[in-house]
């Protein structure tokens, strides 16, 4: 057989392949709704407390035509944002201030640790005494959530660029300034991103923990108010929207990702 | 009229429980005192206390026991409650099946699903409990280990023979049949300083009239709601709870209406803070015993309804 | 006049389990515009010494002239390109952290590369670069900078023999036009032969000088390539490696 | 200079650097610690909202002495420990299994990442309803937090085993198990033992929250019972112990690291 | 009597990006205990072949005959030896994985070890061993579960070049004393030359037999060290080395 047709027959395959795992997917999703949906009719399980997916896309559709979807998950989207960009930004600084002095970093190192295994929800009074019981707690719990983590993961990074291109630039008699820029930085990118997919996770788990503390709006709000209110149809719709927001945020992560790492070390 | 001047509110929880405060804002009430109000929903008691000390909030709507707590602990500028908005428990003791002619002695024997330790809900519980006899810790099984927003679901999925539930979840329960309401904490507890609101010291010297017109402005909720049916009540709070049927809305302020557990003025008198201060103590959680004058103004409630 | 000299250096290195001696007095002295082999066992300090001269260590002991220290290049045992740098950019980083990049400069290194056949390159990532292109990038970014002596560490090591055959002719032909001084390492007997005017032999270790062996000047005249065919070749690798079968047996 | 003597300087200056770095560290706890206390007593910040050391000692040892410490901190740490095992357990179990089939983990995939950026506060109900108001709930929040983010990270190890270590079996003619079992598993353990650290920060996290939703005792109930009576030495007493028993259980999880890599790949 | 017959195989690897043909029509008889090396530029098919062979792979087209397809040892270019395992468990993993360990087998495999040397690393993990050492224990590894066919990938090229030369003589020794039949790919067209009975030149991808040398018997006779001094050993390379460098040139 000739490449062009072997090709041909690799590409159908190839499309069989993903048309067939797309199709298990939707497949798999159908039937948990239709069980869900029938168990709940038939009150296998309490509709009270286990919702029913008819009633949520009802009620997703009412809060879409009535614009407040729109509300609430822009507001949670804002922070969620803000807070993920913060927590990388800065976990990344503190990453790079750590590579800076060996000695600092070997200083801190228990401190992190400790910090990283405390509960963020318990600080939760700190922030509002600090910031004040507005979006900017939020945002902070947000950050707070994933800066640690990223931090020792950035730093470890670092430390594990390959040490022979740091060579290459002090055989020029680099600073050490130009040594992160052109090398450690650089090298580490992939990591970095990398820590964002994570990131993406963890900031809308702070945001709506953060929502939980303080909140006007927002799909937290939606979430506290409908187990204020008994409401669990509220509960699973906002599951749902922070469900499809936050597939969509990681799914642009992993284009800037496919972007970014072209190269390979 | 002078310039609105902004008041930044933070309320411990959003519920149909506080209905006058939902009916001053939708009717516009606060407008007419010349205030512009920024609510926000400090979830639970520690947090909208923190707002309010730390300066995040100029006034906070909490349970009255919180500042007792706060006073108990030497605070420098403690909060002071300047108006009353609940005047009862708001729980209700709902059952799973259907009694009759409900007797407070039932309970015993049975598993109560009570609310957790600390807040006003659980002393009030046990203090109705045992104004009926009732040993909380020998005569029946008590659960307080579940949190707040997660008791109807447990109840729901078959723990406990009897539970204490906010509205709306009561009224839901009912509709839904998987309880019935037998008897209200509220109408058997009596009148206590339940949820009021508070401000601290420093700002009541700084700015005790724009308070006064704030407490005006719930005067005139308070009074709509005492004097309008409920439906035209739950009609006029409907846009602080989205999704919430109007049916089960206009029922549960029904019910908190009929039992009295809105208050008709926002005066706090020194009866219903002695009565507090006896369930706490009941409770074993009473830091140290307040005196009435010292974290009650009354004067902004009076200057108020003038 | 010479352009190293290294007199009785040593280096220890020392760590959590103990101190390990890797050279001792050292003593060598290396003149411009020669090219010297460093040859030996495994782990007898050649890096080492490669290093210290380069100033990236100092030695424990001794003492170290150099003629001009801020003009060393240092080529690295892998080509150890940016990936995420184009060709361009890889070959001129050196004179951008020296700070001697400018139209001048670049012009030049572009010429190498013009010179090295690489030209069409230029703006590729080094992932698009065969072994032998990318250590050929490496020579030029070492070169770029115009150091008058140059330290390679095992260049050829990664290659295949074709390659490499091809790539020592030409690294032999561009430092001789250039006349610049050159230190190479390598494990190879026959590179060091083909390539050298003296080969320096260690002994494993701690590492000392073992012998210098100086290349006779027929060989040197050939290129690497034609030099290994020349009659007195097999004579010459006999004679090193039998004195490096010594060490080994031992 | 001799060997030996350049040895005996090298320790010598490495303990003194560690004794640098430990004197900073006490240093560094102590003089925070100093400041906290002289802010709070001298009302520079409020002493309701961020209590004082001295006062949380006070409440340590009173709680110590009266027993009821060990009572809360048992309990909490039995959780965390059993939620701790039972994630990296059965991460490890997941990613083995769509290690196993490349077209499980394709379609399984998207649906991992959207489980990931679930808040699991909110599934709270679910627990309770599935497993009742118990200290089952807790342990499975504690699993919760860390099984996706194990599994997922597992997953990514298994994968990117070096596949000629695969090949060597394969030209033994090995069947898939015993490929799994003599090289994909061995050659993760680094990497599951390093999601461990980062899994005993997550178990605590998990259990707290936990906590937070069902609890008769226990460290996190200690802290929403100082909520509740807005008594936050009891809040920062709470937190003290577990950044006390995280970093003891750390420590732990290091050790067994270092004993289990001795090889390096 | 033919160990191995490939019958014009042909293979075309095929991913998103396109088709590419690897191997074209390859055809190639390899007698039992004969010696046979594969040479040619680099990514012409060699290790693809070499994989058909071993059953890794399956050709496009063509067809393949091996007599004893149970009994094969391929040993990757790198050692790959397990980094959790001693030289003892990472020796006898083949026989375990066949089912064939025992008492008799674990033996033998010993005794290999006392052969090469290795007989007090018995204990060590893999990290306390030297790139040689490990190249021996990977090469015991491949013995151990006595296969009558040994394919090698570049077993020497991560090796300095004394070890290389030292490994070449071992190896050589041991497969003609147990009668293996043996393919052997390099780029080093010496070591190519010095080992085997017959050098088989692929062309560039994608690959073709090109060329196939048959080595003197006097150069045969002599071990792989010794026949590189042979006389007519320049020859023979200079042979090859010219077909190669046509290719590359291209
Ligand atoms: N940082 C270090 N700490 C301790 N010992 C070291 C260190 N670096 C190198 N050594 C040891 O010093 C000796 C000399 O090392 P060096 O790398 O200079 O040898 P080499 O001659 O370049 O060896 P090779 O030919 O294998 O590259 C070796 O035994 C090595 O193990
Ligand atoms: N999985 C694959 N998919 C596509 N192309 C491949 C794949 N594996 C190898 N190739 C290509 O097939 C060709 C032959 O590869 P192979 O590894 O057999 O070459 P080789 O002769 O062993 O090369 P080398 O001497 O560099 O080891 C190369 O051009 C290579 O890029
Ligand atoms: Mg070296
Ligand atoms: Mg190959």
């Amino acid at each position: 057989m000739n490449p062009t047709k072997l090709h041909e027959q690799f590409v159908l395959e190839k499309k069989k392949e993903k048309r067939f795992v797309r199709i298990t997917q939707i497949t798999i999703i159908v039937v948990l709704i239709a069980i869900w949906e029938l168990a709940s009719r038939l009150a296998w399980i309490d509709p009270l407390l286990f919702s029913m997916p008819s009633r949520i896309v009802t009620l997703l559709y009412e809060h879409i035509t009535a614009g407040t979807l729109w509300i609430h998950a822009s507001v949670t989207m804002f922070e969620t944002i803000v807070g993920f960009l913060l927590g990388t930004i800065v976990g990344t600084c503190l990453a790079a201030l750590l590579w800076w002095s060996k000695r600092l970093s070997t200083i801190l190192d228990p401190f992190l640790v400790i910090l990283n295994s405390m509960p963020k929800v318990a600080i939760g009074p700190i922030l509002i005494v600090g910031i004040g019981p507005n979006i900017g707690s939020i945002i902070a719990m947000g950050m707070l959530v994933s800066v640690i983590i990223t931090t020792m993961v950035v730093h470890t990074a670092f430390k594990e660029v390959d040490e022979n291109y740091i060579k290459v630039l002090q055989t020029f008699s680099a600073s050490k300034k130009q040594i992160f820029f052109n090398v450690v930085y650089p090298a580490s990118i992939p990591v970095i991103i990398s820590t964002l997919k994570m990131n993406v996770g963890l900031a809308w788990v702070g945001v709506i923990v953060g929502e939980f503390l303080v909140s006007k709006q927002g799909l937290g709000y939606l979430i506290i108010y409908g187990f204020q209110v008994f409401n669990f149809n509220l509960v699973f719709m906002s599951l749902l929207v922070i469900a499809i927001l936050a597939t969509f945020m990681y799914i642009f992560v992993e284009y800037i990702e496919k972007k970014m790492t072209k190269y390979s070390i | 009229d002078g310039p609105t001047e902004t008041l930044e509110v933070a309320e411990v929880t959003r519920s149909v429980f506080y209905a006058p405060l939902y009916v001053a804002l939708s009717e516009g009430f606060f407008e007419e005192e010349g205030l512009s109000i920024e609510l926000t929903t400090t979830w639970g008691g520690d947090k909208t206390m923190t707002a309010l000390l730390s300066g995040g909030a100029d006034i906070a709507l909490v349970g009255s026991e919180t500042s007792i707590y706060v006073a108990g602990q030497e605070a420098t500028d403690p909060a002071i409650n300047f108006a009353a908005l609940t005047q009862t428990d708001g729980t209700f003791l709902v059952a799973r099946d259907q009694v009759d002619s409900f007797q407070w002695s039932e309970l015993k024997g049975t598993t109560f699903l009570g609310q957790r330790k600390g807040g006003m809900p659980q002393m009030v519980g046990e203090f109705v409990l045992k104004q009926h006899n009732i040993n909380p810790r020998t005569d029946l099984t008590l659960l307080q280990n579940v949190d707040f927003g997660n008791i109807p679901s447990a109840f729901a999925s078959g723990t406990g023979d009897y539970v204490q539930l906010f509205e709306p979840q009561a009224s839901t329960f009912e509709k839904e049949g998987l309880g019935h309401v037998v008897a209200s904490f509220g109408a058997e507890s009596g009148r206590v300083p339940y949820t009021s609101f508070m401000a601290k010291q420093s700002m009541i010297e700084k700015d005790e009239e724009a308070l006064i017109r704030f407490a005006s402005a719930i005067y005139k909720g308070q009074q709509y709601v005492k004097n309008e049916d409920s439906s035209t009540i739950a009609m006029s709070i409907q846009d602080y709870f989205e999704d919430t049927e109007l049916d089960i809305l206009t029922s549960a302020v029904e019910r908190y209406k009929d039992q009295g557990s809105y208050a008709t003025d926002p005066l706090l008198t020194e009866e219903a803070w002695s009565t507090l201060l006896a369930i706490m103590d009941e409770a074993g959680e009473l830091p140290l015993h307040i005196p009435f004058d010292e974290l009650v103004n009354t004067a902004i409630a009076s200057k108020s309804m003038e | 006049m010479s352009d190293v000299s290294i007199d009785s250096v040593s280096l220890t290195y020392v760590n959590e389990s103990g101190a390990f001696p890797a050279l001792e007095n050292v003593s060598l002295t290396i003149k411009e515009g020669e090219f010297v082999s460093f040859i030996g066992p495994s782990g007898c300090g050649k890096t080492t010494l490669l290093s210290i001269i380069a100033g990236l260590l100092e030695q424990t002991s001794g003492s170290l002239y150099i003629k001009n220290t801020e003009s060393i290049g240092y080529m690295l045992q892998h080509d150890y390109l940016f990936p995420w740098l184009t060709i361009e950019k890889n070959m001129t980083l050196g004179q951008r952290i020296q700070g001697t990049h400018n139209e001048v400069s670049h012009r030049k290194a572009l010429r190498w590369l013009e010179r090295f056949g690489l030209a069409d390159k230029k703006f590729d990532l080094p992932k698009a670069l065969s072994g032998g292109m990318r250590q050929r990038v490496a020579l030029i970014r070492t070169l770029a900078t115009d150091p008058s002596l140059i330290l390679l560490d095992e260049p050829f090591s990664a290659l295949d023999q074709q390659t490499k055959l091809k790539l020592e002719d030409l690294v032999s032909h561009t430092l001789k036009a250039e006349q610049k001084t050159a230190i190479l390492v390598t494990h190879d007997i026959s590179e060091a032969i083909a390539m050298s005017d003296r080969v320096i032999l260690f002994s494993p270790r701690p590492g000392k000088v073992a012998q210098v062996f100086t290349i006779p000047q027929e060989i040197r005249a050939c290129t690497p390539f034609e030099s290994r065919q020349h009659k007195d070749f097999q004579d010459q690798f006999q004679l090193i490696w039998k004195e490096l079968d010594r060490f080994e047996s031992n």
